[in-house]
């Protein structure tokens, strides 16, 4: 019976992959005529205008937040995050280190962000911000400080959060993200464990999403990913946030940004 | 106050290549929000493109058009530095008015 | 010309935005005069969209092309173009046949630009997508099915 | 709830053991990512922090090692013990209702609410109905599944067991156990039995 079984079972899937095939191509064409012109742009430019702006209980800008290279600089900064920061003693992604910023420099508390609602207040402050800065390591390479033990660490960590099946559908981030050439509907899945597939991913987001008209940066990327894998729901900026952040720009690193990305 | 827009144009084989990013809801009016209430139509109506003081393309919109609207057209003629100024209102009466120049 | 716009600015408190626009020298009075054409816009059938745009019955013509994907990985965002190879183009209407009204935008071109746009459109579902065009006083019709898919999850 | 109030008692005292575990071995890395897999997350709605904890299974399924044969043999075997036959006897239910399933992908998220019926989420992961082209391919294609399996009374058995627990045929599936789980009801099973089945189904078109 099981042979059988694999017989018909392969016959079918035979069948169903040239019209994937078909309908692969013209999704193609679609994100092809979609990518030009990509809304993320709006979003920067706010981003821009956000980060020279005071605000906040100590009515600052943020020109002066170190985003790893130095106080006020940019260019490039995204391209080198998670990274290890000393004056808070952690890994920190663009998300959490922004945080860092707003409250060392404008006096505006973590938690108006990080208890916050999706595309409401600061957190909507927040995906503009991080428009704006990730603009800046567009075309870029990847390239993480994996010779620190900290961000080692945390790789460790996030390539095992990545496996970790919990809840009631018994699913991991590999469930999805752990094959090459898989769909979710019409959806193409990332293999997340691969160089390849990490780039594609890692070096897309944050990313305008025409679905609903929205910018998500990973925080947010990462909390609906863990929604529908029907997990409790991840704290934003938490440990293992960075740790899974780690692990897909490590398993990314050499690769070239395309942020912002333009998703589905 | 509506935020601003992101306006490019370029020169090529004697065409001015403009593509414009317009932010706005264009809400259609047939949307629930959460709560079950419908969200009142919101969408941008009329647009007009000037190169310098010369009308290049106009347009009228209705709420079919995507939210963040994109456009892009072309017209003969134009040089780098030349002054585009892209114009838009909404049913509401918002407006937004936003210039750049030809690269 | 400085003091009759001065004179307009003056007055403008009745003018409402528009108005302001064409006093502040943004708008040309002609656009601001050619009204949205609420009719064509909330037209719910092919055939009154068409009369309301003055088009009766358009002629199909190859000379319209429709730029389209034949599938659209989300409704929201549905990327459309239109060229007119026809001489004298004067207008490009985008007609979607089943959202709730029809027609999406529609487009002046006066000498000197390309009978060519671009935009994105919201579709509710699987739909022809018509471009119809006014050339010399005439218009042109062409047309072409664009499938809407669910992407994600669902959940 | 009485689940709920052994549970509570065996959280904390797994949280109090990791905590140890990681401070004492130092790079424990299992240890510190289960700690972190609770202390990083927080309830919302229907979406409880017990959601974080893993089943033996899970944790096996988990591991950066593939389990060997002999455990993948022990969980399958333990799995299969869970599977409940239709009370009734009868296996199928109404095919056009077994398609609203099949597409629906709600349920079970912190959006969602408590005693909403779910959705199967089939074409996520399947192709089913040839006209519906958006569906996924991490699982093999349906399409056809009971004109090309035939209905035999082995093949019928084996689709509810494994719609019923996926894992008792494969022990890391990435299948939900739908029926193990509660994700579906033993009614909704059947209706997409009948999806599978039917010959009058798209499915089998």
């Amino acid at each position: 019976m099981r042979k059988t079984l694999g017989m018909a079972a392969l016959a079918a899937m035979l069948a169903g992959g040239a019209q994937a095939q078909s309908t692969a191509d013209e999704i193609a064409k679609y994100r092809e005529m979609i990518a030009d012109g990509n809304p993320a742009e709006l979003f920067e430019m706010e981003g821009e205008s956000l980060w020279k702006t005071p605000r906040g209980p100590k009515k600052a800008t943020l020109e002066q937040c170190d985003l790893g290279q130095g106080p006020g600089v940019v260019d490039g900064a995204f391209a080198r995050m998670p990274r290890y920061f000393a004056d808070t003693g952690r890994v920190q992604d663009l998300e959490s280190r922004l945080l860092t910023c707003m409250e060392t420099l404008q006096g505006i508390p973590a938690s108006a962000v990080v208890d916050g609602d999706w595309n409401k207040g600061e957190r909507k402050t927040m995906d503009a911000l991080a428009a704006y800065v990730v603009t800046h390591s567009r075309g870029q390479k990847i390239q993480l400080d994996l010779a620190n033990p900290q961000t080692r660490r945390m790789y460790e960590l996030g390539k095992r959060a990545f496996h970790y099946r919990s809840g009631p559908m018994d699913f991991s981030c590999a469930t999805c993200h752990g094959e090459d050439g898989k769909r979710i509907r019409l959806q193409d899945l990332p293999n997340l464990t691969h160089k390849e597939g990490a780039i594609a991913a890692w070096g897309s987001w944050p990313a305008y999403r025409v679905s609903n008209s929205q910018f998500w940066t990973m925080q947010h990327r990462l909390n609906d990913c863990f929604r529908q894998q029907r997990t409790a729901e991840p704290v934003f900026a938490s440990e293992v946030t960075v740790a899974l952040s780690v692990y897909m720009a490590a398993t990314a690193q050499g690769g070239v940004l395309q942020t912002p990305g333009l998703k589905r | 106050m509506a935020n601003p827009m992101r306006i490019r144009a370029a020169v090529k084989d004697g065409f001015t290549e403009v593509r414009v990013l317009m932010s706005h809801v264009m809400e259609t009016g047939q949307r629930k929000d959460s709560s079950g209430a419908l969200v009142p139509a919101h969408f941008i109506t009329e647009l007009t493109a000037k190169h310098n003081d010369k009308v290049v393309l106009s347009a009228q919109f209705g709420p079919s058009v995507s939210t963040n609207p994109y456009l892009s057209f072309k017209f003969e003629g134009g040089a780098k530095g030349d002054k585009i100024v892209v114009s838009w209102v909404d049913n509401k009466g918002d407006s937004r008015s936003d210039e750049a120049q030809i690269a | 010309m400085d003091h009759k716009r001065r004179d307009t600015l003056k007055a403008g408190g009745g003018l409402g935005i528009f108005g302001l626009l064409v006093a502040a020298g943004l708008i040309k009075p002609e656009l601001a005069e050619a009204a949205w054409n609420k009719s064509a816009f909330e037209a719910k059938n092919l055939e009154s969209a068409l009369a309301a745009l003055g088009a009766g019955k358009p002629g199909d013509s190859a000379d319209v092309q429709l730029n389209t994907p034949d599938i659209a990985e989300n409704g929201a965002v549905v990327p459309v173009g239109v060229i007119s190879k026809l001489p004298n183009t004067e207008q490009i209407a985008i007609l979607i046949e089943k959202n709730p009204n029809l027609l999406a935008a529609k487009f002046e071109i006066p000498a000197g630009t390309a009978a060519e746009v671009q935009t994105r459109v919201k579709m509710g579902q699987t739909s022809d997508i018509y471009a119809v065009v006014k050339a010399d006083g005439k218009f042109y019709v062409t047309k072409k099915e664009v499938k809407v898919t669910l992407g994600g999850c669902g959940g | 709830m009485k689940a709920v109030s052994i549970l509570r008692p065996a959280l904390a005292a797994l949280l109090a053991a990791t905590a140890g575990l990681s401070a004492a071995a130092g790079e424990d890395y299992d240890a510190q990512v289960r700690e972190m897999m609770q202390s990083s997350f927080k309830e919302n709605g229907i979406a409880s922090k017990y959601r974080q904890l893993q089943l033996d299974f899970q944790k096996t399924c988990s591991a950066l090692v593939p389990p060997s044969a002999e455990a993948m043999r022990q969980i399958e075997a333990e799995q299969m013990q869970t599977v409940r036959w239709p009370a009734d006897g009868k296996f199928f239910g109404d095919w056009k209702e077994g398609e609203k399933i099949a597409q629906s992908g709600r349920g079970l998220t912190w959006t969602d609410k408590a005693g909403e019926s779910n959705g199967g989420g089939c074409y996520n992961c399947h192709q089913l109905a040839p006209q519906e082209l958006s569906f996924g391919t991490i699982g093999p294609s349906l399409h056809r599944y009971g004109k090309l399996r035939g209905s035999d009374e082995g093949m019928v058995k084996y689709t509810w067991g494994k719609l019923w627990n996926a894992k008792a045929y494969n022990a890391c599936s990435q299948m939900p156990r739908m029926g193990d789980a509660h994700i579906l009801s033993e009614a909704q099973i059947k209706h997409v039995m009948a999806y599978l089945f039917d010959p009058a189904s798209p499915v089998n078109q």
